[in-house]
């Protein structure tokens, strides 16, 4: 049985400081998502929102806030959270409906509004929080974690400083005309190493800002999807959900620790590699067939460990690639050719949905101005706290 | 560290002349946990349900570490003001798993190495009105003749 | 093609204060309901939590959560948010990846430590949200909102709080052998009386309290059961999610107002209405067939809309039902057999899983003390803030 | 109410001499909506993006009623202290929808029915540094007769 549903239609509200609510950006991108598919709200018969945990109870139960903001239609409604990893499990979610037959068309929305500044935990003192012993015990914050998997890529394997800025360079040049990115700006590497060290070896423009943003995707069955003309819809291949396995052996934030390895032994993959992997598996595609990749730059060194968690290079051989113009739009397999992180800032329920959107009009070749030639599978990767990570593999 | 120290959390190290994290052993399978854990085994292959605490050895080898350039936002608690940036190593111990601390005071990004070894200390995390607050941190092994080129 | 999934097993953490943190509260009943199903945690492939949103962030993304603290074995995870319909739709989700052929096995878990007192929203100032404004503009508490429902039945239908006090009566008699119920004690309709009012005309004992527990059920496919040599499992048949239909026109938590019916017309049904007749619509079962029903008596006087709106009678004649002891163990259509929230008390991520619990323990013959007499099919229904409603529907 | 009294909320209500609570109506299908609202009209069947702000009416008839005898949570701010408790309506009004408010100053459960005719009233919520902070109350319409009974 083919796991497959269509994408019949991406939107967006653009990444930024608007001053808006979480509610209005995410109506944005459902209605522009719902335009751009054709389908009338009526019709839809799941909304599933990704939950914001910052904006109140409304954005706890996103999924109902976003379809009373909608207009009740009556659809069946879900709420998914995951972390950075939520838009995915929100696609996730409203797949598996549509693959079992429970409804024809679903409304996944992602929107958030950000605080400026390291993320921090809820206020209140949790001893058995990891999250909040992190920062009390340690003062263990993201970039520092971030920085902990670049430093290891400079010793383990000669990455420099230089090559993390060219990351940020190259993701800067890529997103300069999407009209969807905050920050539509060149960058020169001279820029980013110029930049504060924030937690070494990372400069301030190798960290990922926060921003407000929403994404939207309408997901059909391909039988709806056929019934309505779309013959040659962009297809969801494959989601991967999964968690690690024991014992789950790379320093994971919010953790102080991993588990040992001594007893069981340690895993085939990392928990990151087994995240792509599940997706080739289940997609019945190899890496070898991608033609781009979206993947979470929170740092520009995490893009160089995606690269190689989604097989799409050996280990230690991602510098090479980024050396060699590979990762750049008309390279071998640009990465980022939205521009990433790095010009969108992270907006934790929306990103994920967005690189799907991302994907969507790079396979339809609707990607003005950052355009992969002859695009014909994507695949997406991004990872959040306490063992969240996903990947989304698209194809036409 | 004064004489009223206490450690900043309770149980999660010893405070000897030798100090150490304080684990916990699945009496079945002897698989290690850190922080310590009870009720049942996190190694989803064994049923086991006892543990016995035991002290985690008290050198490893550099996993990875970075620095703190900026203060980090509460329930961190800064040790003095103005801020001073420290730095954070995360260690492998021969038990098999990687652990996070902070580094020993002095210590900067430009002592560590991935792959070197580091031992651990106890060292004041803050004070409060209790005194000085204690935590775990790993200190770089210096070895013979790397001493002297510094 | 059938849309039922079998109960394989089902646990609890008894209801309580205990002081324990949610997190062994849910694993506690997770080990409970893996045992009574009899399949070894490492067969689980998605673990699906109820979220817990005060607990920190260990509780935003509780299915990550617990299947750590179970020992990472790779599954797949979701977490499903949808205030005190959490649950159904933590099972809906789950049911839905059976269906489509993407996990045999699913782990259901939801847990909740609770603070004494109203539930007061979160501190900060958010003028766009209507759960901070309904506190500060009018000082209207959950309470408030049961109360105004109860002064309906009563002015309408002529409900005394002599009523009220019998459903209490009732409940509490339920639930007085039930092992996990936290309030195992007869209550008289005079103490009920006695009790101070807190929002008329609901007494203190009209109210449930809130308390911390947990709850967790194991499904899978009908396949999988019948390979294991499960041949005739309690059934989901139906798992209703539906929200609104525009215009909602009966005043729903936390809402200042209603949407108008003045263009758009009176709905067919009330959304609560609408949530059950989904539920049997999709089972092809009616409300002649249910042996007994789980409802969220939130209040005493809830009780009495819930049996109307499940379709047990008609509108305004539940209070002839409970009057006659229809509702009453022994009775017609027995409702609330476990004691329900009178003996419970809250605990919002795990009540809808408690209910589906109890309805399998009595569909199985295994409720002890409370068991109604030739249980063929269980019916929960319950309602959380902002358009969220759920009802399973459960048969052998 | 002092001469400096200011809405708790801006725009939800007119404070003249015929206070009313101002809504929006979508100017394709007509539907009334409270609080006001814009972007586009969430009745699904309208693909209306245009609204006119409208003053609601101001006597509608009693949804149902209740009251607080407890102090309710912040962001809740009392009034007074010691607490006193105060009663509140859901009215459903000419226009197809109900809205919540509490009841006007000196009225309680005992003055209200469901049915009965209730009318907009502004009074004070609380005080803050601004000087009184004021809200849309109901206030119970006492017919003839009726009066006379009290
Ligand atoms: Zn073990
Ligand atoms: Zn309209």
């Amino acid at each position: 049985m083919s796991n497959d549903v269509a994408v019949a239609g991406v939107g967006m509200h653009p990444w930024g400081k608007w001053g808006k609510n979480f509610v209005e950006y995410g109506v944005h991108a459902a209605r522009a998502a719902l335009a751009d598919s054709g389908i009338d709200w009526q019709d839809v018969g799941l909304v599933v929102g990704g939950e914001t945990v910052r904006n109140g109870y409304g954005g706890y139960v996103a999924g109902a806030t976003f379809a009373q903001a909608l207009g009740w239609n009556g659809a069946s409604v879900a709420t998914s959270y995951a972390a950075c990893a939520t838009g995915a499990q929100a696609i996730d979610t409203a797949r598996a409906r549509i693959l079992a037959g429970m409804c024809d068309v679903a409304l996944v929305v992602g929107a958030d509004t950000t605080p400026k500044g390291f993320l921090a935990p809820n206020a209140g003192e949790r001893w058995d929080d990891p999250d909040w012993l992190r920062f009390r015990l340690l003062g263990m914050t993201n970039p520092a974690y971030f920085a902990l998997y670049a430093r290891r890529r400079m010793d383990l394997y000669g990455a420099t400083q230089a090559d993390f800025a060219q990351v940020k360079v190259k993701n800067a040049r890529h997103g300069l005309n999407n009209p969807n990115a905050r920050y539509r700006k060149l960058v020169s590497a001279e820029d980013v190493l110029a930049s504060a060290i924030v937690s070494d070896p990372l400069h301030l423009l190798d960290i990922c800002a926060t921003s407000d943003g929403a994404a939207a995707v309408v997901l059909t069955s391909l039988d709806y999807a056929r019934k309505r003309g779309l013959t040659n819809p962009v297809r969801v291949r494959a989601v991967s959900t999964v968690t690690p396995t024991f014992p789950n052996t790379v320093m994971d934030m919010p953790n102080l620790s991993t588990d040992s390895s001594a007893v069981a032994g340690v895993p085939e993959r990392t928990f990151k590699e087994s995240i792509a992997h599940a997706a080739y598996e289940e997609a019945g595609i190899g890496p070898e067939e991608v033609s781009l990749a979206e993947v979470y730059d929170l740092s520009t060194a995490l893009e160089l460990d995606w690269i190689e968690d989604l097989a799409l290079c050996k280990r230690g051989e991602a510098e090479t690639l980024l050396r060699a113009g590979d990762t750049t739009l008309g390279g071998r397999i640009p990465v980022n050719p939205s521009g990433g992180l790095a010009c969108f800032g992270e907006a934790v329920p929306a990103q994920a949905l967005a690189q799907v959107c991302e994907v969507t009009w790079q396979l339809r070749g609707q990607a003005v101005g950052r355009q992969v030639e002859n695009a014909k599978v994507g695949i997406t990767a991004n990872q959040g706290l306490f063992g969240h990570g996903s990947s989304v593999l698209l194809s036409v | 560290m004064s004489q009223t120290a206490t450690p900043a959390i309770e149980g999660w190290f010893t405070t000897g002349p030798a100090p150490a994290l304080v684990g916990s052993r699945c009496t079945t399978c002897a698989t290690v946990f850190f922080p310590r854990t009870g009720g049942f085994c996190r190694n989803p292959a064994c049923s086991g349900e006892e543990f016995e605490g035991i002290e985690l050895s008290r050198r490893g080898r550099i996993w990875s570490y970075t620095d703190a350039q900026y203060q980090p936002p509460p329930p961190y608690i800064p040790a003095t003001d103005p801020y001073v940036p420290f730095a954070l190593a995360a260690v492998e111990l021969p038990e098999g798993l990687v652990v996070l601390g902070q580094v020993a005071g002095g210590y900067g990004v430009a002592d560590l190495e991935v792959g070197a070894e580091a031992e651990l200390v106890v060292e004041t995390l803050y004070t409060d009105d209790t005194g000085d607050r204690t935590i775990w941190r790993w200190k770089p092994v210096i070895e013979m003749g790397q001493e002297a080129d510094q």
